[in-house]
């Protein structure tokens, strides 16, 4: 039953992907522009969704992993002229560092506590770069030298083949031993332990691995528009949008988290014309979503194939 | 096989083990040892301590003091994972299995290495889980979702997994509760299994009797102390531990003067079952309550008397009727019921711990009128007297026994026409049974109150009786005159 | 001359965090949610009233009433619509209700805050002072406003203390955020205490919103940054206790007015948000949490 | 012409989206938006993007201003006879939305020329993609100087980057000229101390405001810059009190309400003068409650005082459609429309490159004054350029309600007037 459900889902995916990667023969510069912008939130919302749906921990500030990737590289890049390749892995290795710094002391708090914590993780590093704005650029943000590419088509590609590269990945180590464990100690800790599993150890596995894929698209998504700011990395909005995309699309899935993003970005995209309320039009579509579909777009597939 | 007894050293050596919650004792100074081959049953009522020491073992809960030596090593204090290393397992009574992943894959987890690296599982793995699937009788069901299995078969994972990480040590937590008869045995046989294979065993369960076959010796908790150890039967036949379970002498004192064998009963409960997910905690149990007449329904801890009352006040789901004076209280509410005149004391107390004592007994009497009240509240102060000196008090400051009189009292403050109390001596002190008994003495004679009492303590019960029921495994089992139940019920009760 | 304008400032900013504070820890104590709506339902509050008096030109107390009435009306509209159809969700499993509840009430506020925009745009507004004037007190001006801001916030509180401890509805507000179960087994309906508590949050949240605007002013944009506060108060006095989240509204106003006096107006939060961290870390339970 | 396919697309658009749209499924909405045909280049509506922050007033009136424009410029037969469509987007105050607007705007609607955003930090954000999209931009409020200093340092890649209004340093220079005419003239003020909000467009501000506020004999005592996201004033304004300055020189724009009300309620004794820009809009004392009252600031243009010939015709059509009058924004925003169209009119297409050369060109009597850009070789290449006539800017005050235009002196009609609370003193010191 659900070996089907999963190579179902495969199969859905792959031509999924072929028709995404032809996307700039078939698609407007702008849509392959938005399009972009999802994959990128894509990335971010599996990596949460890694955390949520297997590890069991519900982090409110995924945007403090994605800031230290971006800011990571894009003051490597600043500072430094290095080239983009080793900034965004500098940003992954920041946001890798910064999280088992965050997470060592509140692995051992529960539920809320630990949201608690990570969000005002938050808080204290949107401070940490406004206070240092000499450096950060502040509120204002800052502009960086170098970026991905200028071309729409070029840029897209970016986004598509890194994220279907974080896709494969995450989804690997979700079906894995590491994911089995994960899932284990996510949903009863001391029974793992009893397994004889580290339930921190892995835990912190799973932290580090969501920070380094957050951390790179973080580092990514500066070098394609060109600029890092708060308002589109840090800010606490930005977490709550991720969170509600893995949500909406379907938890303990990653490729509902995905799926998730791109609906979300392209629905509040193609509701722009209602101006200043595609953003109420959009939240209320989803939390209608999470009341009557608790399991999500994804949770809707799986349920009506269950039926059939 | 029997050589393996002789030369066997003892595996585990567990010594002076104690723990404190707060200002609680939970364990007080508890040692056994266990030899490989050999099945220690660990038995106590429930807040006898006997899941703590388990927990202890597992280094799930850490000793405050004591020592808990595996193989030479005192493991005291370690973290849960590194124990598991060590050689303990634990099957855990609830069972948690991955809900996406079958059961095979199920097992294949508890087969994994504690290591970050592994992405893919060793092949082997495989053909090791279906053997181990094989011998728990999950061979069958190897590729379906736990979801999709009966409650057996979930326990069976449990003890898959277990057996998965070769313990040394075995602990089985209630290792019969909620299985059928025939489920029983089959569980029976796989513990033996264990023996068999140079495994300790320590089974943790409420009473002796359902491990009675089954273990080599036993140690009885009550109140975190060791009452009696030896061989099944030694403890059964052990004084104190009589006592504990059944309360001493059996004796009965019904009223010969309520003859109220005809008329309408006040509560009758049909064909009642209860089910927590896949376990059957309660089935098709019937009986009835006239008014004015005290009732009980005695059985062991885990027979399923809260069950049964927790039903009736409408906390659990269930399927068949409670008619309660001659209507159906199917799709009231909690306190729908409460108010109706069903009011439960429940096992478990459930006080306002940080409500001073009067404000507990003012909210049970929250619906009546002021006068009502005051009188209420006035003649149950009589009836507790310690109550009266204790009304500012907050109510998690009482002692246990004012605590189960608060309780008690706090109910009764609702007026009710039928009271349901529910394990009332449980975790209580001899000296406080007598006042509790006492009290309840008084309050049968001189209100003329309906009562049905959930007991494990027989001697407790049967004195305020005018009937018993037996329930043993979610059955009425027996049914009859107090002054009957020793020569019919006596010696298999325990 | 400072040390007095910081006593006196903290205190009535204290005492509006902490009448804030309040009702979403109330909400939890009883009903057991956490509310991150919270912000927007303070929002409604001070935007409604503040639209109401020049709308139909009323007097500053007459729009204050009007604000509590839109907070309550929004705290009824919370329950109805976002939290109850979760509590009662047979789809949603039973330990997963938490991390619902919390996603939908983010959406919920994200609804509020787009909404509120939209109709009153994001401009910050300020309700008219319910006292105009200054008063000097040992040689520090002060608004009479911001005093009697001060005064209400404790006359609120004391209220609802009123209503808690010496009332037969407050005892069993009470009991249940100890034992809801309990509760049930002596004929009280849940759904009514739910009801009730929620109609005290909706005063209690309406009153601090307009308060707040007629202190500090209001916008739409606050929504979220009250939340957090707000939450971060609760956590830091014990989530579900009143008076923990008191001194810990007490703890964080001071802290950050003697910051913003004595080092940087610009680094007012810092302290706070450490000591919260350090909290969490240490004493996850908060001051005076019960676990 | 070889593959059918391609023809067929050609020669029917919609049918091609509606393929499309079937065939996609799997992939939700995508195919919605696909592919939308491009309009052939020189027949139907010339479009004009305008992105605002509808959510606050400032924002809001650059879509309205601009809506208007169109109005204006169509009723006059438009652009050789083609109608001018305005486009608008709301970017909710985000650079990454307005980011995504502006690539919608140039990619999907075809826009000839975008005019959009006060806020600097996301005409900053957009300037490189009017770069990258060689597509025309201007803002019409967003003050800061490096929006001007990347055209003039990367001409070849920014040149298609417009300011529509006074950049910081000239908004700075006209309130050192106000304070010298009208606080150190007649009352003899000799301190003042800088408050400003922490944003992009206030740092050349305050650069200037140090540098010429001593010139005209006011010495700065403190720059305090604050976060924009201050709730809480008292300490700021406690904190000027302590250093005794005659005046307060404010550069706000994010927060206006907040600031002026806690001054009034506090009865702060000190004067504010500056760009308090929120003060610029009409519904300033509604949302003050009066307590606008003798606050100051520098703006574009007054709906009661004749600038130009085109200044009250506009804020009276404007009052008529939208209720309220318009704020420096709009003024600005109305400008540019008119200077876009002017530009494509005389280039005759709405090639970027010939759109750019033309707008330079500028020289248009706008609502705010005559209208001109600087040369690429200024270090403020194609700011607006400031100075007698051209644009100025005026101060108004709020008086019992009103705006009363108080400086220059030539279009003055009120004198300024301070609530009793403010101590219009010289320093005692």
């Amino acid at each position: 039953m659900k070996t089907i459900l999963r190579s179902r889902l495969l199969w859905l995916m792959l031509p999924a992907l072929v028709i995404a990667a032809v996307g700039p023969w078939w698609l407007s510069a702008y849509y392959l522009g938005v399009l972009t912008m999802a994959y990128y939130f894509g990335v971010f919302a599996m990596s949460w969704d890694l955390l949520f749906g297997y590890a069991g921990m519900v982090n409110f500030g995924p945007t403090f992993l994605i800031g230290l990737g971006a800011y990571g590289a894009a003051l490597l890049d600043t500072y430094a002229g290095a080239p983009i390749v080793v900034c965004l892995i500098f940003g992954g290795l920041m946001s890798i560092i910064g999280g088992i710094l965050l997470a060592l002391p509140a692995l051992k708090l529960r539920g809320a506590y630990f949201g608690l914590v990570t969000l005002v993780a938050v808080l204290l590093l949107r401070y940490f770069i406004v206070i240092f704005s000499g450096f950060t650029g502040g509120e204002i943000g800052m502009m960086v030298p170098d970026i991905l590419s200028i071309d729409t088509a070029t840029n897209y590609e970016y986004a598509l083949w890194f994220m279907a590269a974080s896709a494969l990945i995450l989804v690997i180590i979700s079906r894995s031993s590491l994911g089995l464990i994960l899932e284990a100690t996510g949903q009863d800790p001391i029974a793992a332990a009893a397994l004889g599993f580290n339930v921190a150890k892995h835990r912190l596995a799973a932290f580090c691995i969501s920070a380094l894929f957050s951390g790179l698209a973080g580092g990514m998504m500066v070098f394609y528009s060109g600029t890092a700011s708060v308002g589109t990395v840090i800010d606490i909005s930005i977490g709550v949008q991720i969170i509600i995309a893995a949500v909406v699309g379907g938890r303990r899935t990653i490729l509902g988290a995905m799926i998730g993003s791109i609906v979300i970005l392209l629905a509040d995209e193609l509701l722009r014309p209602l101006g200043q309320l595609n953003i109420f039009v959009v939240s209320g579509i989803c939390l209608a979503v999470i009341i009557v579909f608790p399991g999500g777009l994804l949770g809707l597939m799986h349920r009506q194939r269950e039926g059939a | 096989m029997e050589g393996s007894h002789v030369m066997a050293k003892n595996v585990l050596e567990v010594e002076h083990l104690q723990k404190r919650f707060g200002g609680l004792v939970a364990v007080k100074d508890i040692g056994f040892t266990l030899k490989a081959g050999e099945i220690l049953g660990l038995i106590g009522p429930n807040g006898s301590g006997k899941s703590t020491v388990m927990k202890m073992v597992m280094g799930i809960e850490k000793p405050n003091a004591g020592r808990v030596v595996l193989d030479g090593t005192d493991i005291a204090g370690w973290p849960t994972a590194k124990i598991a290393h060590q050689g303990i397992g634990l099957v855990f009574q609830h069972s948690r299995p991955l809900h996406r992943q079958t059961v095979l894959e199920n097992i294949k987890l508890a087969l994994l290495p504690d290591s970050l690296l592994r992405l893919v599982a060793d092949p082997s793995h495989d053909e090791r889980a279906r053997a181990i699937a094989d011998r728990v009788g999950l061979g069958g069901v190897l590729d379906r979702l736990p979801s999709t299995l009966p409650f057996a078969d979930l326990r069976r994972i449990e003890m898959a997994k277990a057996l998965a990480r070769e313990p040394k040590v075995v602990l089985v937590d209630e290792p019969f509760a909620g299985l059928t008869p025939r489920e029983v045995a089959d569980f029976s046989a796989l513990i033996h299994g264990f023996r068999e294979e140079g495994r300790a065993v320590l089974l943790v369960d409420h009473n002796v009797k359902s491990v009675a076959a089954l273990v080599d010796r036993a140690l009885a908790m009550y109140l975190g102390e060791e009452i009696a150890s030896g061989t099944a039967e030694e403890v059964t036949r052990n004084e104190t531990v009589r006592k504990v379970y059944m309360g001493g002498e059996i004796a009965a004192h019904p009223r010969p003067d309520l003859v109220q064998t005809s008329g309408s009963p006040l509560m009758q409960v049909k064909d009642l079952s209860v089910r927590y997910g896949k376990a059957q905690a309660l089935e098709g149990v019937t009986l009835d309550v006239r008014e004015g007449e005290f009732v009980s329904v005695v059985g062991l801890n885990g027979a399923g008397k809260s069950t049964l009352f927790n039903a009736i006040s409408g906390l659990l789901p269930k399927s068949g009727e409670v008619v309660w004076d001659g209507a159906p209280t199917t799709g009231r509410s909690v306190a729908q019921i409460a108010r109706g005149g069903i009011v439960q004391c429940p096992e478990t107390r459930e006080l306002f711990g940080y409500m001073s004592v009067r404000e507990n007994l003012d909210l049970g009497g929250a619906h009546l009128e002021e006068a009502e009240r005051t009188a209420q509240l006035e003649s149950l102060l009589e009836l507790f007297p310690r109550l009266r000196d204790r009304a500012k008090q907050a109510a998690n400051t009482l002692s246990g026994g004012e605590q189960q009189m608060l309780a008690i009292a706090r109910a009764l403050m609702m007026k009710p026409r039928l009271l349901i109390l529910d394990e009332p001596t449980l975790g209580l002190a001899p000296v406080i049974l007598d006042q509790l008994s006492q009290a309840l003495h008084r309050l049968r004679d001189t209100t003329g109150i309906t009562v049905l009492l959930g007991e494990q303590n027989v001697t407790f019960a049967l004195p305020h009786s005018d009937r018993i029921y037996v329930l043993q495994h979610g059955h009425i089992v027996w049914e009859g005159k107090p002054d009957a139940f020793g020569a019919e019920m006596g010696d298999q009760y325990l | 001359m400072t040390a007095i304008q910081i006593l006196i400032d903290g205190f009535v900013i204290s005492a509006l965090y902490g009448l804030g504070a309040i009702g979403f820890t109330l909400i939890f104590g009883v009903t057991g949610v956490l509310n991150l709506a919270h912000g927007g339902i303070m929002v409604i509050a001070a935007l409604v009233g503040w639209d109401a008096a020049n709308r139909f030109s009323l007097d500053p107390y007459g729009a204050a009433a009007l604000g509590v009435l839109a907070g309550l009306i929004a705290a009824y509209v919370t329950y109805f619509v976002v939290i109850r159809p979760i509590q009662r969700s047979k789809r949603i499993p039973a330990d997963e209700t938490e991390i619902f509840i919390l996603t939908a009430t983010l959406l919920w506020g994200v609804m509020i805050q787009e909404g509120m925009a939209y109709l009153f745009s994001d401009n910050p507004v300020t309700m008219r002072p319910l006292l105009p004037g200054v008063v000097h007190i040992l040689g520090d001006r002060t608004p009479v406003n911001e005093l009697m801001i001060g005064v209400l916030c404790w006359v609120v509180i004391g209220l609802l203390w009123l209503v808690v401890y010496r009332t037969r509805f407050g005892k069993p507000l009470l009991a249940a955020s100890e034992n809801p179960r309990a509760l049930g087994l002596l004929g009280f309906e849940m759904s009514n205490i739910h009801l009730f508590s929620w109609t005290i949050y909706g005063i209690l949240t309406g009153v601090a919103g307009v308060l707040l605007a007629s202190f500090l002013g209001v916008s739409s944009a606050s929504a979220g940054g009250l939340t957090a506060s707000a939450f971060s108060i609760v956590v830091l006095g014990g989530l579900g206790s009143v008076w923990g989240s008191l001194i810990a509204a007490y703890v964080v106003g001071y802290m950050e007015t003697i910051t913003a006096y004595v080092i940087s107006p610009q680094l007012r939060p810092i302290p706070a948000l450490i000591v919260l961290v350090l909290v969490v870390y240490l004493r996850p339970q908060g001051i005076l949490g019960r676990r | 012409m070889e593959d059918p396919q391609l023809e067929e697309d050609q020669m029917n658009p919609t049918k091609r989206i509606r393929k499309l749209t079937l065939g996609a499924t799997a992939l939700g909405g995508l195919a919605l938006g696909a592919a939308m045909p491009a309009l052939a280049a020189d027949s139907g509506p010339i479009k004009i993007g305008v992105i605002g922050e509808a959510s606050s007033v400032a924002g809001a009136s650059i879509i309205n201003a601009a809506k208007l424009a169109a109005d204006d410029i169509n009723q006059a037969g438009g652009i050789d006879g083609r109608k001018v469509e305005i486009i608008t987007y709301d970017d909710h105050s985000s650079a990454s939305d307005a980011v995504s607007a502006f690539k919608r705007l140039a990619t999907q609607d075809k826009v000839a020329a975008v005019v959009g955003s006060y806020i600097s930090e996301i005409a900053l954000a957009i300037e490189p993609w009017s770069g990258r999209l060689h597509m025309p931009y201007i803002t019409p409020g967003a003050a800061s100087t490096k929006i001007t200093a990347a055209v003039h340092k990367n001409y070849k890649m920014n040149k298609y980057t417009f300011q529509g209004w006074l950049n910081s340093a000239f908004l700075a220079q006209s309130v050192c000229d106000f304070g010298k005419d009208e606080m150190v003239g007649p009352y003899h003020m000799k301190t003042a101390v800088i408050m400003s909000e922490d944003a992009a467009w206030t740092k050349p501000l305050d650069e200037t405001y140090k540098k010429c506020l001593p010139k005209v004999g006011l010495k700065v005592l403190d720059e305090i810059r604050f976060n924009p996201d201050t709730t809480d004033f008292t300490p700021i304004f406690n904190k000027i009190e302590g250093q005794h300055p005659d005046v307060i020189v404010t550069g706000i724009s994010h927060v206006g309400v907040r600031p002026t009300v806690q001054w009034h309620d506090q009865q702060v004794p000190l004067p504010m003068f500056g760009i308090s820009s929120q003060a610029s809009t009409s519904t300033f004392w509604k949302d003050t409650n009066g307590a606008a009252e003798g606050v100051l600031t520098q703006t574009g243009a007054a709906p009661d005082v004749a600038t130009t010939p085109k200044t009250m015709p506009f804020a009276k059509a404007y009052q008529a459609k939208f209720g309220d009058s318009p704020s420096y924004v709009g003024y600005a925003a109305y400008d540019d429309v008119n200077a876009f169209a002017q530009a494509i009119k005389r280039a005759g297409s709405t090639d970027p490159d010939k759109i750019v050369a033309e707008m330079e060109k500028t020289k248009m009597v706008g609502t705010t004054g005559t209208v001109q850009f600087y040369g690429k070789d200024n270090q403020y290449a194609h700011g607006l350029e400031y100075g007698k006539g051209k644009v100025t800017g005026l101060f108004i005050q709020w008086q019992s309600g009103k705006q009363v235009t108080v400086w220059p002196e030539d279009v003055a009609n009120g004198k300024m007037k301070f609530p009793s609370f403010v101590k219009l003193t010289a320093a005692t010191h």
